[in-house]
């Protein structure tokens, strides 16, 4: 059982753990805006499949999530293998493969909230800037961006809370590396293993805890703040 | 020079439709739901019709015949929507500034402060959109379009959401701006007090069809017309200022074939304006009446003597004066009694006061 | 007559649906059996969890029950054991000589890892801690395993190619055939592996857990637990 | 009878008003963010003044004073909303029950049929809300508010958000209910057209302060008012049907000095109605002119003339015509020119399809 | 290795997981409700702590919900003691216990999408109605509650699509006994045990997508036509 404030090991469980989160949150806005995006203005055939697609990490168990990606991303697998011959590239046992499989798991969370966000862009204000000579592109990124940002922050909120208790997956595929792969959940985890680590498990999870809590609040104070910069305030 | 032409069908509405427009201001003027955003939307390039052809100076902007469409980026015409539209993320400057930043090197048109000026933005830039009133909004929606340098611009009913002291208010800037020399305007409405204001050319539309297009001196002259049912309808004289006099409270405009006496306006004598005179204001005598505060009392010929669709008891009763031609709505009881027949002499009387006053 | 419920080391997996089929087979009723961690099973029998017999891959979850007498210490008994062993894909099959002194971390390359048990709480992981500081390789390794959260998922990061070597028991790299055995720990590199097996405190009564019990660690079991590539106790 | 007194302060708006409202309908006059939606929160319980008290037939509703504050549902002061607020996952029948089924047992009022068959929405009431028009929309609403049987019954411009037509199919429901014996009605609208249709008592608001009180006949006289100042300011004559000339098209109606002769009306003869004779449709004569299509000739005398505040070169003139009062309003340059002296005995000249077209 | 379509104890599993999530979320939605609405129209104090207090069994690992819930609700926990003394329930190791920590777990979801439905309730009609004579209990149950119906299907979709994947809270809190708490998800933990058991479980992972899937496309049927039936259609 560890005594005392943090332990080193721990001190860097908690760092690694806001990075990984903060990491796999950045890494997804592009690809779930992307996504949202085609879901919902999209009109092409494949559209309820990639819904359902975006769900899916939500609906497996997160192991099966971080087996499938070792099968995908692993020197074997069929995109790991490229990866390490071309870029040098190895993902597994990295922090970069923490982020992946957090960033994996959080992907529909954040898909949602932007989604909602998109959906309450008026299209009108972006059939407006096109006649005011503001091609698809640029409509896109000084119109809608903007207007979807309270729902991109709800969206990055939430993936990063949940990124914060990510483990089944990340501890499959990343494995348990100290100061490299071991997250905030995995010391947790290792923790209640022990017989008598109840108090140290307890004691990580109230920082776990809190960190979400910090990051909420300061969602709530941004997204007052951007209401306020949209004109709904 | 604009060329318009569709066809679409939506359940249970089909639109067909063709017109021209020149210079100059040309009303779209219709009841709810008779298609006229849609045909907006369609020059705009934000919808794409079933079938049609829309060339703007000589340039296709859409022709389904030859699967043309172009992106309404490229298609260079602006639209003031009715909901005003303003980009609630950025500053009145910031709307005002995206159109123009957009704008070819080579287009001209008035520049940013020109613009603010014209339709006095200047205290307004830096303030949100939330922040302004609807008919603040309407203008810096105007604005924005005027300074994305447009081949054309599009209005739909950019007064309609506003109430009757805010529509005052903006009519004067539209009517400014079309005074300009500016882009050709496309100008859908409802109101007539619009049409009068600012139309040189109207065009005027039922359930998705073209019923007549021409001037609207000429259109509202029309009993056949859906116009001459309305309780503003009446003819429209093009008039010019004659002369004020200040100390009398009149401005004496002359017409084809007389003058009118109106309360004082500020227009410079020379000015041209169009005058709406509402046939229901109009009575006739059979002799010049004496000692009546009525000012205007014009003699002229009784031409027609038209039932009204609408109010059986009622008729429209056509007179020439000179060049021009009125309209008096009378009850068909007054007809009987005066003995009025068509070619008759007459004098029209017409009060001062129930000349709308001048916008601005 | 209600069927035992059995609480076993995921480990135990395939052997317990092959013995419950045999001993189904002879007329009982087929066990009910919930498998898990061993530390999680030994938290949900302190908990009041409904097993009659709790199968450990752990001497230390028994002893952690026992203390809290929550098992009957007179049933309890070690039939089975296991090696461990050092396994690499079976692409990269070599052999190693497993002694004191032997440099794993040079094999390793400058890249690779060792896939392991966490040892923080994965009993094969614990073992594989002892074999190491057998080597006195415990401080050089520990920054290079890849530790995983049960031994099976230790043996798929070798499996997969993830990690060059793996240390997990005889029986997974038996029962692998992308895998192969490089070396087995000689029996005092760490203590020996043992799987404790008891009746829980409310089975006293249960005759039924009793014989399966029974069963497991008698005669008619051995051939599976052989089978399976486990040791049987002296 | 309902007396209120409110004070509220918000930021930049300061709301103070005390008024009384009696039987009939009692109309809130005022121009847009005056208070009149406030008020009308506070009444229904929907909004908590800083100050305040408000009694409805001697029951306070609401008294700060004495920490008294009744919540809504027990109010009994339905409110009919500009934009309706019908349920949109009922049906209009499950709207209209919505109310009644939650009346105490022992309240009167027109049962289900009748309010049915009073506003037309007997083809209606298996519709949701989105199937209707904004016409429509209102009247369910309308039908709701009054079948939940309320004591009183509150309405917010509720006729603000329609076009003419639509307003024009409204006005005769509302009439209708009016002369029902329900409820008194507190009716908020800045038209004057309604007033002039329904109000029984009018209280004009101005920033969040009653500028006047009293019969909306003697305030539309008054010319310190702000309703002098409006295009469509005039006289209310109250009136009887006295006869119908059909052969003619023409109604005579009897007010307490003359005659008026308008259009053909439906009401039947006996039934009172209420008729704006605006102040510039009205022209003045000084001998009875002949031959003149105007039907309506009135002598009268000539009791003040007051300069227009708004409009320099106008004045309004007030006319004694037995008891009933006009108001004329003609340029300056008339008065001059025809001499005119309080005290004068004139002709008052009006055109009888000046006046609008009944409702109904 | 498992041959042939479905053994029966796979059987078993796919039913009690779709019964799982059906419960849970049935369980769920009421005090998702009332959560929505303090969180929404409340203003009370704690308001923010509620908030951060819901979002908890996102933040933290699984298991250590599953840990916590047994430390709470086991027969010698501070719930589940007097829960077996005074009323003979004994929650742990039953698939009460597996609705419970599967509900707990998909709390967070549920409550985020049921907020976003209340939020898009106008006011204005609750105002109407209390008007008509509804008190606010009344006025809930009958305008506001139909409204918010389509969030509260949202919620229901992913919080019955996130729980035909919980494992790490299940397994912990109620164990993996076949045909009585082990749901899909640990039957796929179950064959990854076994060797060569990567076909059972990837067969299995794909019946829970293809469960999850069928949720969905319900739910999407199922809300178009309930935005018609509300009139946004
Ligand atoms: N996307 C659409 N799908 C189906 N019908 C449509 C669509 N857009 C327009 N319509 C129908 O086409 C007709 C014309 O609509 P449009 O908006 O052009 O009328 P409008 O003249 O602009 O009316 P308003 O004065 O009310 O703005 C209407 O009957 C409308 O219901
Ligand atoms: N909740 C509020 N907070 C701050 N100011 C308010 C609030 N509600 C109303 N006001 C202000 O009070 C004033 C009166 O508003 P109110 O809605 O009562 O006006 P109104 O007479 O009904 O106007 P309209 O004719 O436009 O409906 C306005 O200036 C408005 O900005
Ligand atoms: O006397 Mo006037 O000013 O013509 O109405
Ligand atoms: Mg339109
Ligand atoms: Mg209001």
């Amino acid at each position: 059982m560890m005594e005392g404030w943090l332990s080193a090991e721990e001190a860097q469980a908690v760092w690694l753990s806001l990075s990984v989160a903060t990491r796999s949150v950045l890494v997804s806005l592009g690809p779930a805006v992307l996504v949202a995006w085609l879901l919902v203005r999209g009109r092409f055939p494949g559209r309820f499949l990639l819904d359902a697609l975006v769900h899916l990490p939500l609906v497996v168990p997160p192991v099966v999530v971080g087996w499938a990606l070792l099968m995908l991303f692993g020197v074997r697998g069929p995109i790991g293998a490229p990866l390490e011959e071309w870029f040098g590239i190895r993902l597994v046992f990295t922090s970069d493969a923490v982020v992946l499989a957090t960033a994996v798991m959080g992907f529909p969370l954040i898909v949602r909230a932007v989604r909602l966000g998109l959906e309450s862009v008026d299209e009108g204000l972006e059939a407006a800037a096109r006649t005011l000579g503001a091609g698809r592109w640029d409509v896109f990124v000084t119109i809608t961006l903007p207007l979807m940002l309270p729902g991109i922050l709800a969206g990055a909120v939430v993936a990063f809370a949940a990124g914060l208790g990510e483990f089944g997956a990340v501890i499959t595929f990343a494995s348990n590396v100290p100061g490299e792969t071991q997250t905030l959940p995995l010391a947790i985890y290792t923790a209640t293993q022990t017989p008598g680590g109840e108090a140290t498990a307890a004691r990580l999870a109230g920082i776990s805890f809190a960190l979400a809590l910090g990051g909420l609040m300061l969602a709530e104070l941004i997204a007052r703040r951007m209401h306020r910069w949209l004109g709904r305030g | 020079m604009l060329e318009v032409r569709l066809r679409h069908r939506f359940p249970g509405f089909a639109l067909d439709a063709g017109f021209t427009a020149g210079p100059g201001v040309t009303a779209l003027f219709g009841p709810s739901g008779c298609g006229k955003s849609t045909i907006l939307a369609a020059i705009a390039g934000l919808f794409r019709p079933d079938e049609g052809r829309v060339t703007l100076a000589g340039e296709a902007l859409l022709d389904t015949a030859t699967r043309r469409f172009l992106p309404p980026e490229r298609r260079r015409c602006a639209v003031v929507f009715q909901e005003g539209r303003l980009f609630p993320h950025l500053s009145v400057e910031g709307n005002l500034r995206y159109g123009l930043r957009r704008a070819p090197a080579g287009a001209d048109g008035p520049g940013f402060e020109v613009v603010v000026d014209l339709l006095g933005l200047g205290g307004l830039l830096a303030r949100r959109p939330r922040a302004l009133s609807g008919g603040e909004k309407q203008r810096v929606a105007l604005g924005r379009a005027l300074l994305s340098r447009p081949r054309l611009l599009l209005m739909d009913e950019p007064l309609a959401a506003l109430d009757a002291p805010r529509r005052a208010e903006i009519l004067p800037f539209l009517a400014r701006l079309r005074d300009m020399e500016g882009p050709p305007i496309l100008y859908v409405t409802h109101a007539l007090e619009e049409v009068d204001a600012l139309a040189d050319a109207l065009v005027l539309l039922e359930a998705g069809r073209v019923l007549a297009q021409g001037s609207p001196d000429e259109l509202s002259l029309r009993p056949d017309l859906p116009l001459a049912a309305r309780r503003d309808a009446g003819a429209v004289l093009t008039c010019t200022v004659a002369a004020h006099d200040p100390a009398r409270g009149l401005t004496r405009l002359a017409f084809p074939g007389g003058t009118l006496e109106v309360p004082l306006r500020r227009e410079a004598p020379g000015a041209r304006l169009r005058i709406r005179l509402r046939a229901r204001d109009i009575a006739v005598a059979r002799t010049r009446p004496e000692g009546v505060s009525i000012h205007n009392i014009l003699p002229c010929r009784l031409v027609a003597i038209t039932p009204s669709a609408q109010h059986p008891d009622e008729v429209l009763l056509r007179l020439r004066v000179g060049e021009a031609v009125l309209l008096s709505r009378v009850l068909r009881d007054a007809v009987a009694r005066l003995e009025l027949r068509e070619g008759d002499e007459v004098f029209a009387l017409l009060k001062a006061v129930a000349l709308d006053h001048a916008p601005g | 007559q209600a069927p035992v419920t059995v609480f076993a080391a995921a480990s135990l997996a395939d052997a317990l649906r092959l013995l419950g089929a045999e001993w189904a087979a002879h007329g009982h009723p087929a066990p009910r059996v919930s498998l898990a961690a061993s530390s999680t099973l030994a938290r949900q029998i302190e908990q009041g969890a409904g097993a009659d017999l709790f199968l450990s891959a752990d001497e230390a979850w028994m002893d952690h029950l026992q203390q809290r007498n929550l098992i009957l210490p007179e049933t309890r008994r070690s039939p089975i054991g296991n090696a461990l062993a050092l396994v690499t894909p079976t692409d990269q099959a070599r052999q190693v000589a497993l002694a004191r002194g032997t440099d794993l971390l040079a094999l390793l390359g400058p890249r690779g890892r060792l896939a392991v048990g966490d040892p923080a709480h994965v009993p094969a992981g614990r073992y594989a801690r002892a074999a190491m500081e057998w080597m006195g390789q415990w401080d050089a390794l520990s920054p290079r395993l890849a530790r995983a959260e049960n031994v099976r998922a230790a043996l798929l990061l070798v499996e997969r190619g993830e990690a060059p070597f793996g240390i997990v028991y005889a029986t997974d790299a038996a029962a692998s055939a992308r895998v192969a055995v490089a070396g087995l720990f000689p029996p005092g590199s760490h203590p020996p592996v043992t799987y404790p097996f008891a009746l829980t405190r409310r089975a006293a009564d249960n005759a039924a857990a009793r014989a399966f019990l029974d069963f497991l660690a008698g005669p008619e079991a051995a051939p599976v637990w052989r089978r399976l590539g486990f040791s049987l106790a002296g």
